[in-house]
């Protein structure tokens, strides 16, 4: 019985990939019920299959994914974000001002991404170090920076957008493929990635995971949570940005409510409320999955007034279907 | 023979919850390579006093001194950087993760190559690593890729102690780190800890039973309400007199 | 005498909406000729229960008249109640006729609707359709709407039943929403050649015509002017914007309401048995804004 | 050393009452922030401190504060519900159909309650016994009901309500009180005392503290949980009575919106939104409080766009006088 | 002298999670009155074949029965009612909560006159009775209307102890009742489980500490793996041959 031996054969190992787990995982029944909806939507209009329409919901929802990748990093570390609608519509102004100013495209972005910065430092600084519960302080930032949206724009949408900036959102240099779409793939793809393997990305999962055994772990907590506001809010505020260059105006309501909507996908695709679970991509699936219930719905034009009552049961199935495949895993 | 040195110096250590005096002015001190245990009834204050030390409470008064340096620690993440790890008693757990990401969580392994260009973890390495720190323990551990959550008592604190053990640089403090071990499982973490000393580190642990503490401790330090009861030197688990007289300041 | 501690207050709900500016614009003109104080409020979100709890505070407050929009029906009550605090209340844009509102400017939006059906009718027969297919955009939680689209259907069943009425969709008054459900009602319906746009949201239509290069093909009625409707005009992508004059609205509520405040026309014969001394509606009229004017109308610039 | 021997004497007592925790106690900072409101709105305004104006104030929140109570219950015991808003609506819808199938006063209250019993056995099911996410479910909920209020009411709003219904909800019966204020007493004083003194609604507190302790506990927990949504629905339902009662009249977007404006002020009111802290009167003074907030500035006319400032900020600095005063005691 | 009755009897319990085979046929009985230790190393299953007794956890296979009769507990309320109670290796309080309340969390005591008729409870006779309890530990707690988060780990333990000893009827189970406790606090713990024995009431306890185990139990069960190695009568703390029988049973 000395100290080197080891018995690690009698630490089991999944020896290389793990099936099973891989079956329950959450993005894949996300991917499974994408599928199903894009079947039944299929034989249900003969639009749905069509590349006008797969363009049409993939740059549809582009905005929302770009805010949802944020967001899976503040649910993911154990905070909420409901800033991030205002975050996008006060990049949005910001720029437009920017460019009222004669600023250059590159310094009119800039300045929008900055008016994310600062939102970011300023939630991230209540929640992280002096401690505030994060929904009231991103519920009172969404409120206060709704306003700075209408004190800027005092009250007017503003268009004088040049078109070059619009070309870039509407354009398409890489193979044919729109810019928009090539920017969202290429953010979710990074993010993804990083939030897996980066050590510094994964420490959010940590983080969310248990606060106090993060902190034991010595980990810089309040940096880390700072850091994912401010991650969060920059996203947004890029949302803010191609929402300028594609509407080619800056309408001081913009993404009023979207909040609640990403957060909504955010979930679906497998984040927990509470911290401690959820990937970008299952985020992003959970976005595309809404996205498809609602062009379903749309392309067979049913009723405004059923389409509530449709798109709420289909929330609940989402939810419903993890709980039923995963019934006495977790409990 | 030179006098040894001391790792740690605590002097005048005193701390409060509310009304509650929790450390009344308590001096503590570790000398290099020295297992010491810390001892002392429930509600003694050894929790609250290793927490002062690994950074996690801040001490109302007192200093505390490391390698002859006064320090000052305001978040665990320092007292770590100063070398010092500790398993405290409630574990503290990633519930949600499995062995590997628990004993490498916050330090986790940078691959090489490309990898460590892009900060990206070595999963195999990690898990490789864990597997063999848990297997000292000769606990029975079904799969170690899976969330610790579903562990048994001391499957979880087998956990813990190798995740201590395995970043530990100059002190590793322990916090009844065989509670919930059987008898096998205690064994092995004993000679784990005769491991460290020869290692050259020096650790603090505290215990409730007091024949493990006469196998592997040099020094017993015993506490009770909030300050320092005595000490006592011991030599060897035969050593009938110091048992007893650890047990007569224990009652 | 001195009016400069006179004050109007305008309470209306979604108060940070562009709808407003025209109209609060008109309003304080009117105040600056009349040398009175002119105050806009209102709650952020479009919440009826908020609007009203909010004017009956500032009633305590005794300002000289209000000036809202009756969105509800349950407004009535509130005019009621205010009214009997001693304020009097002029309503523009909604009306509620069974209060004691002093008089009420704006548009009748069944009309407003019917003009829609005649519009879009005029722009599919101008590009030589005998018959067709229309779309409608809308919020659904602004309920006020309903009548527009009512006058719209009424019309085409009436005058034009070659023409229809075959989606209608929620946009949320979200220009991005706009967008999105544009297209997929458009590709959903490839034989809609018609849409109108009953609230504010034309820029998201121009978007998705734009992305979907459709533009000039679908003929577009929208609503409301502001700059980035205005610009799709000129852009080509929206045929015409219905423009109620509400400026007028503001400005002859605002007045109106003073003339009523300041007893200037107590001369009105019966005024002492109860008849209305001022007129109980009025009409500041519609038009259309096209390519061909749309300068005019333009406050900032098109890129 | 016996057993009977004990050692009480070291067992320190609270010896009768414990005025530090009372003052360091959520009620009294909301209580103490109110009361600093009303004086700083008293200099402010003239018409503040007005009988008028105060039963304004009163008769506006009335139904916020009979939500609040539901939420506090849903809140305490760990869940949330996002539906109420819906609730109040449809409830509204409800009754105005009621009355226009010319039925009775009493039996329209009772459709409408019921329809309160519905949503919550609804949403009480899928969280207790099916085991959904309640935020999801009630969003899902949420979104459905509200499309039943749009069909039901197809669309439009409906004013036929008696004139005898409407004179409950603006009368005085009782010292002169309005009916409203009085309802609204009782239920705060009734429900306040049965969760801190009644052994049943006890248990949500429990609930709500640890899920798993109190199944070990031996408490049903999923029939509580269930009860817990339906007593929250119901008051919901109570509201839409009272909204229609008041206003005369039922619209189908009432109370959209209201779900967040409720948690807002039960949470500033000392709720934990992750459950086991929290009480009615607390949950009360937080929508005393934020109704005294927006009074003040619409009595002082402060610009429309300067108002969302000044309600985020108010907000914040509620949730941030709590962590100061309680800095080091949590963390 | 008849043969004792069994009060608990489980023939044949199977649990698996997932692909882990935790329990493997394991037949298990208590007799009326009787202290039974449950003994086995880490991860061998006592804790999850107490939680399936307990009504925790359902067996995938096997009987229960309690007094002779069938029952299957499909929650832990359940099995209260039969009479049953436990303490939790994991111990399960309510951090936010003070002793009182977790003491009598669930099962709260309603006040006397127009209480009653509200169903209102009594605190202060709550508050009196689990000080007594809480007391009987000889345990040092500062403040009794503190939050039990703020306890040290020995102090949370006793809290725990004194919730099952005030509740159970028939049958108490205490899982690793001693791990976080000091000398003293463990001899009382060991006292208690005596009381309970002299107040009819059966006890199965789970202890890694086979001196504590001959101190007060007078019959062992040992598992292993899943399943049940083998069974010893105790005859009091000198009985060098069943220790050395359990000694080797767990080795
Ligand atoms: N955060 C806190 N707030 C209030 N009181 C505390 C806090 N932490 C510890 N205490 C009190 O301080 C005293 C000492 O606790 P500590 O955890 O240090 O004891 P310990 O010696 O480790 O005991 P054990 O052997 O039971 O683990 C206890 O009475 C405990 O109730
Ligand atoms: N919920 C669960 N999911 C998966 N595996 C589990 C679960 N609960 C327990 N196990 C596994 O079952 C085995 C037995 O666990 P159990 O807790 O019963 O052990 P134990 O005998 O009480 O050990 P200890 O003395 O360490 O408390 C362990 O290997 C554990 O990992
Ligand atoms: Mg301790
Ligand atoms: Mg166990």
């Amino acid at each position: 019985m000395t100290l080197s031996q080891t018995n690690t054969d009698r630490l089991g190992d999944a020896g290389g990939f793990d099936f099973k787990r891989l079956l329950l995982s959450r993005e894949l029944i996300v991917g499974v019920m994408i599928l199903i909806t894009a079947i039944a939507a299929t034989m249900l209009s003969p639009y749905f299959l069509t590349t006008a329409n797969i363009k049409n919901v993939v740059i549809g929802m582009s905005i929302e994914m770009i805010v949802a990748i944020g967001l899976t990093i503040v649910l993911l570390s154990g905070g909420i974000d409901l800033s991030v609608g205002s975050v996008v519509a006060l990049s949005a102004v910001v720029i437009a001002l920017a460019f009222n100013a004669g600023l250059s495209i590159p310094i009119a972005i800039a300045a929008g991404l900055c008016a994310g910065v600062v939102v970011g430092v300023v939630n991230g600084y209540l929640i992280a170090y002096v401690g505030l519960n994060p929904l009231i302080t991103t519920l009172g930032t969404m409120t206060i920076f709704r306003s700075a949206v209408y004190i800027l724009s005092g009250g007017y949408a503003m268009s004088s957008i040049p078109g070059s900036f619009k070309a870039l959102a509407n354009g398409d240099l890489l193979f044919g493929l729109p810019n928009l779409v090539v920017l969202v793939v290429v953010l979710i793809v990074l993010f993804h990635m990083a939030m897996w393997q980066n050590v510094w990305f994964r420490k959010f999962a940590f983080l969310g995971g248990s606060e106090m055994a993060a902190l034991r772990a010595g980990i810089n907590v309040k940096r880390l949570k700072l850091m994912g506001y401010v991650i969060c809010s920059v996203l947004a505020a890029l949302g803010g940005v191609v929402v300028v260059a594609r509407l080619g105006s800056a309408f001081p309501n913009t993404a009023t409510g979207m909040e609640l909507r990403v957060i909504t996908a955010v979930i679906v695709g497998g984040c927990s409320i509470y911290g401690g679970r959820g990937t970008v991509l299952g985020a992003a699936l959970g976005v595309l999955f809404l996205a498809l219930v609602n062009n379903i719905l749309v392309l067979n034009a049913v009723s405004v007034y059923w389409q509530g009552v449709a798109s709420g049961c289909v929330l609940i199935l989402a939810v419903l279907s993890d709980a039923i495949i995963n019934r006495g895993k977790r409990s | 023979m030179t006098a040894p040195n001391k790792v740690v110096e605590m002097t005048g250590i005193e701390k409060r919850f509310g009304p509650v005096e929790v450390l009344r002015g308590v001096d503590f001190e570790l000398y290099e390579n020295e297992v010491l245990a810390l001892l002392g009834d429930n509600g003694a204050g050894k929790s609250t006093l290793i927490k002062t030390l690994s950074g996690y409470y801040q001490p109302d008064a007192g200093q505390i001194q490391i390698g002859g340096q006064a320090v000052s620690f305001g978040t665990p993440h320092e007292a770590r950087d100063h070398g010092i790890e500790t398993i405290y008693q409630d574990l503290a757990l990633f519930d949600n993760l499995d062995v590997a990401a628990n004993v490498f969580a916050g330090k986790e392994k940078v691959g090489g190559g490309w990898r460590k260009m892009l900060g990206f973890v070595d999963r195999k390495a990690m898990r490789n690593e864990a597997r063999e720190a848990v297997s000292q323990m000769a606990i029975n551990i079904p799969r170690i890729d899976q969330e610790v959550s579903a562990f048994s008592g001391g499957q979880r604190q087998c956990v813990a102690i190798a995740k201590s053990v395995m970043w530990g640089r100059k002190v590793v403090i322990m916090d009844e780190p065989t509670a919930a071990l059987g008898v096998r499982e205690t064994g092995k973490v004993l000679d784990l800890i005769r491991t460290l000393k020869s290692h050259n580190l020096s650790v603090i642990v505290i215990m409730h039973n007091i024949e493990h503490v006469m196998e592997v401790a040099e020094r017993a330090i015993v506490m009770r309400s909030g300050t320092r009861r005595g000490t006592v030197n011991l030599n060897g688990p035969q050593d009938r007199e110091s048992h007893d007289e650890i047990v007569k300041m224990l009652m | 005498a001195d009016v400069s501690d006179q004050k109007y207050v305008m309470v209306v709900p979604i108060s940070g909406h562009p709808f407003w500016v025209p109209i609060r614009q008109g309003a304080q003109d009117a105040a600056d000729q009349l040398g009175v104080q002119f105050e806009f409020t209102g709650p952020v979100e479009f919440d009826n229960i908020a609007t009203q709890n909010q004017m009956e505070q500032i009633a305590l407050t005794q300002p000289s008249a209000f000036l809202t929009g009756a969105f509800d029906p349950s407004m009535s009550e509130t005019i009621k109640r205010v009214t009997e605090m001693g304020v009097p209340v002029a309503t523009f844009d909604s009306d509620a006729p069974d209060s004691p509102r002093i008089t009420f400017v704006g548009p009748d939006h069944y009309n407003v609707g019917f003009q829609y059906g005649k519009k879009i009718v005029e722009l599919l027969q101008g590009q030589g359709k005998e018959e067709g297919q229309i779309g409608l955009l809308t919020a659904i939680n602004q309920t006020n709407l309903q009548v527009r689209i009512q006058g719209l259907k009424d019309y085409l069943s009436a005058n034009a039943p070659a023409y229809e009425v075959v989606a209608i969709e929620d946009n949320q008054g979200d220009d991005q929403i706009t967008a999105e459900r544009t297209k997929t009602m458009l590709l959903g319906n490839p034989d809609i050649d018609g849409l109108v746009v009953i609230n504010a949201t034309g820029t998201g239509v121009a978007t998705a015509l734009t992305e979907l290069g459709r533009k000039g093909e679908v003929m577009v009625v929208a609503s409301d002017v502001f700059d980035p409707i205005v610009c799709g005009i000129k852009d080509g992508a929206i045929q015409t914007t219905s423009a109620v004059n509400t400026y007028l609205e503001g400005f002859l509520a605002l007045k109106l309401a003073y003339e009523y405040v300041n007893n200037n026309l107590d001369g009105t014969p019966g005024a002492d048995v109860g008849v209305s001394v001022l007129p109980p509606k009025i009409d500041p009229g519609m038009f259309f804004i096209t390519k061909e004017n749309a300068d005019s109308f333009l406050v900032g610039s098109c890129s």
